[in-house]
């Protein structure tokens, strides 16, 4: 077919092609939309999440610790605020805390009393909701020691309150854990135990299971030695600690302790993975969250980062540091242990939320614990035998090459391995992890894990790091940076059982609030500008946004008033590590500033300033 | 971009009449373990003094270890060997406050900076005293001193490390003189 | 033994502009005095300090820079002889760690940089345009230049030092020592400066060099009658043109890394320190080969004239000089073979630097075949050369030693190497300048150096060298490390430093001895006459002191050894005007007469330009922003320096 | 001139043999082989030497008597010319002897590697050597500073690091030297066969102390530093005496701890040498002054004038405390 073909002859057999292409265009694109659009079954109902109270009817209304039950689900089942009316939601009313730190915390409601936390100095106010505008009911200040806020790594943050047989108990900055009288606010009991000098400080938010206060330390960048201590709800006294470093007797490691793979077997392992004496101060801290599952009376929670940073100075597996402890609550002792990361070269603690729920795996419902992990991966483990059944990474990983399910171990990446005196380029996902601590939500009736992280990478650089007691231990300088796309934080929806994606929304700044699910089929997240959003949760479609005072790192929180209408409550007040940058008024030019995160949040100044208000939202009454 | 060693630079340049140059420039000078009159300088971190008067002259010692390039780079070496940069990072902050912006809540003249690092403040800052030597604090107050921009650099602003502040030249235009927190200047205002 | 003055017959009628092939005149009419005395008030400096500023005649701008670099080889000498005095025993302390550091890096940097090569390029600038038969060199107000800018680099080295702001970081400078972190303030930009200075001045001086010897060597003077001295200063030369621009850019990337914030040399941020060190070595090998090169021209001529018969193996010399020329830059890694590069590529390196020994041994063999077959009459100057032959050749056997790559290993870095490079370069370029002086000195200043003097300076300074620095091999042996301000006792070191020391003082003694004889020579000296050793090159056969245009007539050569092939008469080509200043340019490889060209009068602007180039190196130490606003004053001094010349006003004289 | 050629070689020969710092005295294989390297290498260019010397002594005396003839044109002479191909077949055979020994002795240095051998990194700071033993499992690695153990017989495989400028790690008497340069990773392999204390000294220009940068190092039989090792992995001896016990709460609460470490006191500093077992070495401030009590109280009242420029700064401390920290340090054995 040379080119004697007359002109129009070929111009036309052009035209012939063209349409025939838009054609087929067209049918992939229908497709493609169609597919998108197929809701998962909104309504086909299999065993919800065990003891969680299914139909709407049989939630009590309460939130009575922040992840609002031991499965840490975040769900409400109420739904009087669905997908068709949450356009007209609207502020009912506010409170200011008076603090301009970081507001991690999540509010707790129990009968008609709402209990918050602030930052350092730790402030609790009991609110009166069953009068008009919820005032003051009491209020209690622990006086912490203000030099703690020297060893607070990231923000001076607390992580809310818990109830338990009528006490509100609390930890404080200085490493004090108080139990207060829930009506009056008096003092029950006060325990000191961290020690400021040392590093030591607690954010967490304890969890009371069985008449025990469960309640670890946090200090993995100072060089503290990480454990988890139980006190009786009562009377505040040591029922046992934890290690998670040094010899098997002080991890309360013994007979029963059968972990999955062999990589964590092994007598005195706490000693043996580390250098000479450098597990005294190896890190290994608790600050994240704790689940508890009744049936097989196992309580779930994650240990931190090996200290220092620089993993030269510290080579071997550094028992028991990054990995998830299964105990009895009774007596402390280890029933399994699963390191997510051995030897962890990038500071990712693994003391993420772990989801207790009972997925089809294989053709059969297994009970397992998913844990949307901080290097990158959703893990799905069986919580009885700590197996891993999957680990799929929801966002770009280049740290680490996938987890070696026969042996257990994640296969680290040679290049993305840090040196003393080198800059180490583009490592994915950063420091503070695909997700940090702020916890994800499950709805039983769409059956996804809604995550609400970052997308951001970074230079690394190790250096050598004196260990003087109470003062940073990290040895290293990093510098972050926004991921591929450019966006600094992710909305996912995550399917556990497909082990893919179902949506996401790509936002500008990093995600640093928790999420909530609610029955109505919404999900509610707050950003770091401060808007505080609800999405729908089948498809992701933004349907309400309201624009709070200050940049939003709390928990979002459902609960049913007094007067019986469905409320949504949440705590602005930019800070953390992420709004660090704003929180400390820190100066954006040098890169390394907050660990790094300063270069990934140059911006966030213009965007936001510091508060802390607790906005609470509901319908407008029936007109 | 001021000549920084103004006398040594003009009689550099003018080498055709090799004047004696006296005093030479002591941006070089070592004087290891020299002996210091002992006693750290007084310290006041207030402007407010009630009645007349009370505005304390600087510290001599404080000029010496500023301009001296020897003592700033000994300072940064202990900035990072004594942990400082684990709170204040290169100068940005990080659980400390930054330190390359012009905002002092102590003052920012190195008499106060000394005080800072020998008492400590109390939310936060520990204290030095009977741990780091005298010199040493002197040269870490001169180091913050030159992050905070209010002395010469005494060589490039490199690290060894990650490029963190910016090299001289690429700093936005020297900060405005504001009167920040107390500071209590030596020169009369 | 003086020979009667050779008197230069007049100028012969010739065509105006001499044709391609102009056959040499031979005839020698009577001198036309009007010409002479023409000549001299064309060629004229202005009087007084403002002649002093703008003169271009290479012979003053040659004298002022032996006397330069002489002064700071005799403050650098000082320098030794403090760290010998530090060094006599153990833990001594009169001299600190930082004084002591500051002094040997100083000691080296002065003896490279602002003695050896500036004072080799004094002697080869006086001589090369006499001995090729040249009015003036080829860019004499580049040359008055240089001299500035060398003068200024010297200066701001050694005010740096008596400021208490010298560097202290070795003549080497290797980062990250000299880096921004640990170099904290400005002595190691004051020494990377110094090197911007020194090298501008040299590389000025080699295209000079090269220029003159290439194109206006005098007519029939062809490449294989021209003198082995004049090939020495031409593999010289276009070494330097090859290895300078390599420490220039190293020394500049250090600045730059030091000022700029840039990494070049930072290992963290994807730099190498090793880059710096393959960038200073590529030249610093070549350096040293440039330094005693025309040390082995000197050699030469002065074993020609002292044996009283030219050099034996006039080619093989020739193609020895331009192997060592190639060789020298093969072979930098030596430096380096403790750093830990590729065994196997050492091993070449090892090879390269071993096969220099075959054209230096061929050299030797030469010389001393010439005194075997001449008949050496022992003046001062063949003392020198016979006290070069034994003292180089140590340091050439023991540079075969530290070639080897596991005996480096064992002997780098330790004073071994310290006698090996004293030897080489004392003995291969120290020994035949002070045999250059002593020859040449009738020529530079019309008046013999005293032969007693001249003597006792060469024994007392062969005696000290020898006892100074041949212990030193035996320090290297019993492991004392180079730049040490001190060392433990018990080691049995002790003895060996404190002899070294005793040489020091001896050396200090000989050089006495020698200003002394110039000093006093220069007031009652014997009255030398043209040729006092009756000597074979074309520089005799001008006046001593040489006229401002050396030769009334340009000589024509017909042998390698003009003077003594033409004992009589000299035959003289004419042609060149003596109204203005004209020099003739001939072919590279026949040196057949080509054009003529006017040669620059004296002007200041070479001064200015100086202190403009000055001004802005010296400022970017401070701020970057003398590099920008540097610019101005250096515009304006080139074009001065450049601006093209009025013709003169007068008629113009039909030349002779 | 003759006599004082060969009184120069024969000098040469004599020279320091023994010694704990020296090439002439080899005590491993490393430096036994270069060694022989140097011995030929003096020969071969003890023979050239001389032959030089001789051609030039001949030449000066052979005609000094005769009258000074006048400068005669270059006289074509095969003899020398002959000569001169035979001296130049001469030095070409002498470097290709020496040039095929050396690369064999360096292919031969560049060889050994021994799979048990002992696994050391040293690492060189503004003038002190951390060493760390990192053979078997992590918490059997220990580190200790300025002071090396190796057993006779087996090959140690010195990692070389380097924390701020360019040192050089050379033990004469054991091997050749290696450099420690920031940003590369050098590797030094040495095979110590005799027993004895040798001194290792920095080569390479690092700043102001570079003389005081050295080490000692022991070698010793496999039973001895299985001993010695053994030691090592124990963390600091309790204080006995009432004065060692304020001396350690001295060092704990004094400067002492930002930047020494000491395994079983509190202090972890890692930017000043391991003072663990301290007392068991034999010098102190890298072998600037031998280890005795007396010498550390030296050194302790007053580092800046022993060492100046070095960065531990002369810490204020009372009399009473600094013989009582004197008393725990020469404690910890």
């Amino acid at each position: 077919m040379g080119d004697k073909v007359a002109e129009p002859e070929r111009r036309r057999r052009w035209w012939w092609i063209g349409a025939l292409v838009v054609l087929l265009l067209a049918v992939v694109a229908a497709v493609i939309l169609s597919r998108n659009t197929s809701s998962p079954g909104a309504t086909q109902k299999i065993a919800s999440a065990p003891f969680q109270p299914g139909a709407p009817g049989e939630d009590d209304g309460q939130w009575t610790m922040p992840a609002k039950d031991y499965a840490s689900t975040r769900y409400s089942a109420l739904n009087q605020i669905n997908v068709s009316n949450v356009g007209a939601l609207r502020p009912e009313f506010t409170f200011s805390t008076g603090v301009n730190k970081g507001h991690e915390a999540a509010p707790i409601v129990v009968g008609g009393t709402m209990y918050i936390v602030t930052p350092f100095p730790n402030q609790v106010f009991a609110l009166d909701l069953t009068r008009p505008g919820a005032p003051l009911k009491w209020s209690y200040s622990p006086k912490p020691k203000s030099a703690a806020q020297g060893v607070a790594c990231c923000d001076v943050v607390n992580r809310g309150a818990v109830y338990s047989d009528g006490k509100i108990i609390i930890a404080t900055l200085d490493g004090a854990v108080i139990g207060l009288n829930a009506e009056t606010g008096s003092e029950a009991w006060r325990t000191q135990l961290g020690d400021i000098n040392r590093g030591e400080t607690i954010t967490m938010a304890p969890l009371v299971v069985k008449g025990k206060v469960l309640v670890g330390n946090s200090g993995g960048e100072m060089g503290v030695r990480g454990w988890l201590t139980a006190l009786d709800a009562g009377s505040g006294s040591v029922a046992w600690r934890a290690y998670n470093t040094g010899p098997d007797k002080d991890v309360l490691i013994g007979a029963d302790f059968k972990p999955f793979y062999a990589m964590d077997r092994g007598t005195d392992l706490g000693v043996k993975t580390w250098p000479p004496e450098a597990w005294r101060t190896g890190g290994a801290t608790v600050w994240g969250w704790i689940s508890y599952d009744p049936e097989l009376n196992l309580i779930y929670y994650g240990t931190g980062n090996p200290g220092p940073w620089n993993a030269e100075q510290r080579p071997g597996d550094n028992k028991w540091s990054s990995g998830i402890f299964a105990r009895d609550p009774d007596t402390g002792q280890a029933r399994w242990f699963y390191q997510i990361s051995p030897h962890d070269l990038h500071d990712y603690d693994a003391i993420n939320e772990n989801v207790l729920l009972d997925l089809p795996i294989g053709g059969k419902v297994r009970k397992v614990l998913v844990r949307p992990e901080r290097n990158g991966y959703v893990y799905v483990i069986d919580r009885a035998s700590g197996q891993v059944l999957s680990a799929d990474p929801f966002v770009y990983v280049n740290s680490s090459q996938g987890v070696d399910l026969r042996t257990g171990r994640l296969k680290p990446n040679k290049d993305k391995e840090p040196q003393v005196g080198k800059v180490v380029r583009e490592i994915c996902p950063s420091a503070n992890g695909a997700k940090d601590w702020n916890p994800s939500a499950w709805s039983p009736r769409t059956r996804l894990l809604y995550l609400p992280h970052v997308n951001m990478c970074m230079d690394w650089q190790s250096a050598e790091v004196n260990y003087i007691a109470g003062t940073p231990y990290v040895g290293a300088e990093v510098r972050m940076y926004g991921g591929a796309g450019g966006n600094r934080g992710v909305f996912t929806a995550w399917d556990p059982v497909k082990r893919t994606k179902a949506w996401e929304i790509k936002e500008d700044l990093p995600l640093w609030s928790g999420a909530l699910a609610t029955g109505g089929d919404l999900v509610f997240y707050g950003t770091m500008e401060g808007w505080f959003k609800a999405v729908d949760a089948s498809n992701g479609r933004v349907l309400w946004q309201f624009k709070t005072s200050s940049g939003i790192i709390g928990q979002p929180i459902s609960y049913r008033g007094p007067d019986g209408r469905q409320y949504i409550a949440i705590l602005s007040g930019v800070g953390g590590w992420a709004g660090a940058v704003v929180s400390g008024n820190l100066d954006p030019r040098d890169p390394t500033a907050a660990l790094g995160m300063a270069n990934a949040t140059q911006d966030l100044k213009q965007k936001t300033t510091t508060g802390g208000t607790l906005y609470v939202f509901a319908l407008p009454v029936h007109r | 971009m001021s000549l920084r060693c103004p006398s040594t630079g003009k009689a550099l340049l003018a080498l055709a009449a090799v004047a004696a140059l006296a005093g030479g420039c002591d941006r070089e000078r070592r004087d290891l373990g020299a002996s210091m009159p002992e006693g750290g300088p007084q310290i006041q971190t207030t402007d407010l003094t009630p009645g007349r008067g009370g505005v304390l002259p600087p510290d001599p010692r404080g000029q010496l270890y500023e301009k001296s390039a020897y003592h700033v780079s000994e300072g940064s070496r202990l900035f990072r060997w004594y942990n400082c940069s684990g709170c204040h990072a290169n100068g940005g902050g990080g659980m400390g406050p930054a330190l390359i912006d012009d905002e002092w809540r102590y003052g920012s003249s190195i008499e106060q900076i000394y005080g800072t690092i020998l008492e400590g403040r109390p939310n936060g800052m520990p204290s030095f005293r009977g741990k780091a030597t005298e010199q040493q604090i002197w040269q870490l107050a001169a180091y913050v001193r030159s992050l905070g921009g209010e002395t010469p650099q005494a060589s490039s602003s490199r690290r060894e490390a990650m490029r963190s502040t910016p090299p001289r030249n690429q700093v936005t235009p020297p900060k405005p003189k504001g009167e920040g927190a107390p500071a209590v200047q030596g020169t009369a205002r | 033994m003086t020979r009667p003055p050779k008197k230069t017959t007049g100028p012969a009628p010739s065509p105006r502009r001499p044709k391609k092939e102009a056959t040499p005149v031979v005839a020698a009419p009577v001198i036309a005095a009007a010409a002479d005395a023409q000549l001299e008030e064309t060629w004229a400096d202005a009087p007084g300090f403002w002649g002093w500023l703008t003169t271009v005649d290479h012979k003053r701008i040659a004298r002022r820079y032996l006397v330069t670099a002489f002064i700071f080889f005799l403050l650098a000498g000082l320098a030794a002889v403090a760290m010998r005095l530090q060094l006599s025993k153990p833990e001594n302390t009169l001299l600190s760690p930082a004084r002591y550091n500051e002094l040997f890096t100083i000691h080296g940097s002065t003896m490279m940089f602002i003695f050896a090569v500036p004072i080799m390029e004094a002697v080869t600038v006086f001589l090369i345009p006499l001995m090729v038969g040249a009015r003036a060199l080829a860019f004499p107000r580049l040359n008055a230049y240089s001299y500035w800018v060398y003068l200024a680099g010297a200066l701001t080295l050694w005010i740096g030092f008596i400021l208490n702001v010298g560097p202290d970081i070795g003549w080497f400078a290797y980062t990250p020592l000299s880096g921004p972190e640990y170099s904290a303030g400005h002595r190691a930009d004051i020494w990377a400066q110094m090197i911007t200075f020194t090298e501008i001045a040299a590389l000025a001086v080699a295209v000079n060099l090269m220029a003159t010897i290439l194109k206006m060597r005098a007519p029939g003077m062809t490449l294989s009658r021209m003198p082995l001295f004049a090939w020495s200063t031409l593999v010289t030369s276009l070494m330097t043109i090859f290895a300078l621009p390599a420490v220039m850019l190293a020394s500049s990337l250090l600045m730059s890394d030091r000022l700029l914030g840039t990494h070049f040399y930072n290992a963290a941020e994807g730099g190498d320190h090793i880059l710096y060190q393959h960038l200073f070595w590529f030249f610093g090998h070549p350096e040293v080969y440039i330094i005693f090169l025309p040390g082995l021209g000197f050699v030469s001529m002065i074993t020609a004239t002292f044996s009283r018969r030219p050099v034996f193996g006039h080619i093989v010399m020739v193609l020895a000089l331009i192997s060592i020329g190639f060789l020298a830059f093969g072979l930098w890694v030596h430096h380096m073979f403790a750093t830990g590069l590729p065994r196997l590529g050492n091993s070449f390196y090892t090879a390269a630097s071993m096969a220099i020994a075959l054209p230096s041994g061929v050299q030797i063999f030469c010389w001393i075949a010439t005194i075997w077959s001449g008949r050496p009459v022992f003046k001062t100057p063949l003392l020198w050369v016979i006290g070069f032959i034994v003292t180089f050749v140590i340091g050439g056997l023991s540079g075969v030693m530290v070639a080897s790559v596991p005996l480096d290993l064992q002997l780098h870095d330790t004073y071994f190497v310290v006698a090996h490079f004293h030897y080489v370069l004392i003995g291969g370029a120290v020994f035949p300048l002070f045999g250059a002086f002593q020859y040449w000195f009738p020529k530079f200043t019309g008046r013999m150096l005293s032969e007693t003097l001249g003597k006792w300076h060469f024994w007392l300074f062969f005696i000290g060298f020898n006892v100074a620095f041949f212990p030193m091999h035996i320090l290297g042996l019993m492991g004392m490390p180079r730049r040490v301000y001190t060392y433990p006792s018990g080691m049995g070191w002790e003895r060996y430093n404190q002899i070294a020391t005793l040489g020091g003082v001896i050396v200090v003694v000989s050089v006495l001895s020698f200003i002394v004889n110039v000093l006093t020579s220069l007031r009652r000296g014997v009255p030398a006459g043209d040729n006092p050793w009756d000597a074979p090159s074309l520089e005799w056969a001008a006046t001593s002191p040489p006229a401002p245009y050396n030769f009334a007539h340009t000589p024509v050569i017909s042998s390698r050894e003009p003077l003594w092939e033409q004992r009589e008469v000299l035959p003289i080509m004419t042609g060149l005007s003596t109204a203005e200043r004209e020099v003739l340019v001939t072919t590279p490889v026949d040196a057949e007469p080509d054009n003529r060209q006017s040669s620059p009068d004296p002007s200041i602007w070479p001064f200015v330009a100086a202190i403009a180039t000055t001004m802005v190196l010296i400022g970017t130490i401070f701020s970057e922003w003398a590099l920008v606003w540097g610019a101005v004053p250096l515009t304006i001094a080139f074009s001065g320096w450049f601006w093209p010349k009025r013709p003169r006003r007068g008629a113009k004289q039909e030349p002779q | 001139m003759k006599q004082a050629a060969s009184g120069l070689i024969a000098l040469l020969l004599l020279c320091g043999c023994s010694g704990v710092q020296t090439p002439l005295d080899p005590a491993g294989d490393q430096a036994a082989s270069i060694h022989t390297m140097w011995n030929v290498m003096l020969v071969v260019c003890s023979f050239f030497y001389a032959l030089v010397i001789g051609g030039l002594l001949w030449a000066v005396v052979r005609r000094r008597r005769e009258p000074v003839p006048e400068p005669q044109a270059s006289a074509h002479d095969p003899g020398i010319e002959r000569t001169l191909a035979v001296w130049t077949g001469l030095i070409l055979a002498g470097l290709t002897l020496l040039i095929s020994w050396s690369f064999f002795v360096d292919r031969s240095l560049a060889q050994t590697h021994d799979d048990q051998a002992l696994h050391i990194t040293v690492t060189g700071y503004q003038w002190w050597w951390r060493v760390e033993y990192q053979d078997g499992p992590v918490n059997q690695w220990f580190e200790t500073a300025n002071e090396i153990h190796l057993p006779a017989g087996r090959t140690a495989r010195i990692k070389l690091e380097s924390g701020d400028v360019i040192h050089s790690f050379w033990a004469p008497n054991l091997a050749g030297k290696m450099d420690l340069i920031p940003g590369r990773h050098n590797v030094l392999d040495i095979t110590p066969r005799r027993i004895g204390v040798y001194r290792s000294q920095c080569a390479e220009f690092c700043g102001m102390q570079h003389a005081h940068m050295a080490l000692p190092i022991t070698v010793e039989s496999p039973e001895a530093f299985k001993v010695w090792r053994a030691h090592q992995l124990q963390a600091a001896k309790a204080p006995t005496s009432q004065q060692e016990a304020f001396g350690k709460a001295v060092f704990e609460t004094k400067a002492c701890a930002f930047c020494h470490k000491i395994d079983g006191a509190d202090a972890g500093g890692r930017t000043a040498p391991n003072l663990t077992h301290l007392a068991s070495r034999p010098s102190l401030a890298a072998d600037a002054i031998p280890y005795s009590r007396g010498a550390l109280a030296g050194w302790i009242s007053d580092p800046q004038g022993m060492k100046p420029g070095t960065k531990m700064p002369n810490v204020p401390l009372t009399s009473a405390e600094s013989s009582a920290v004197v008393a725990y340090l020469d404690s910890l054995k």
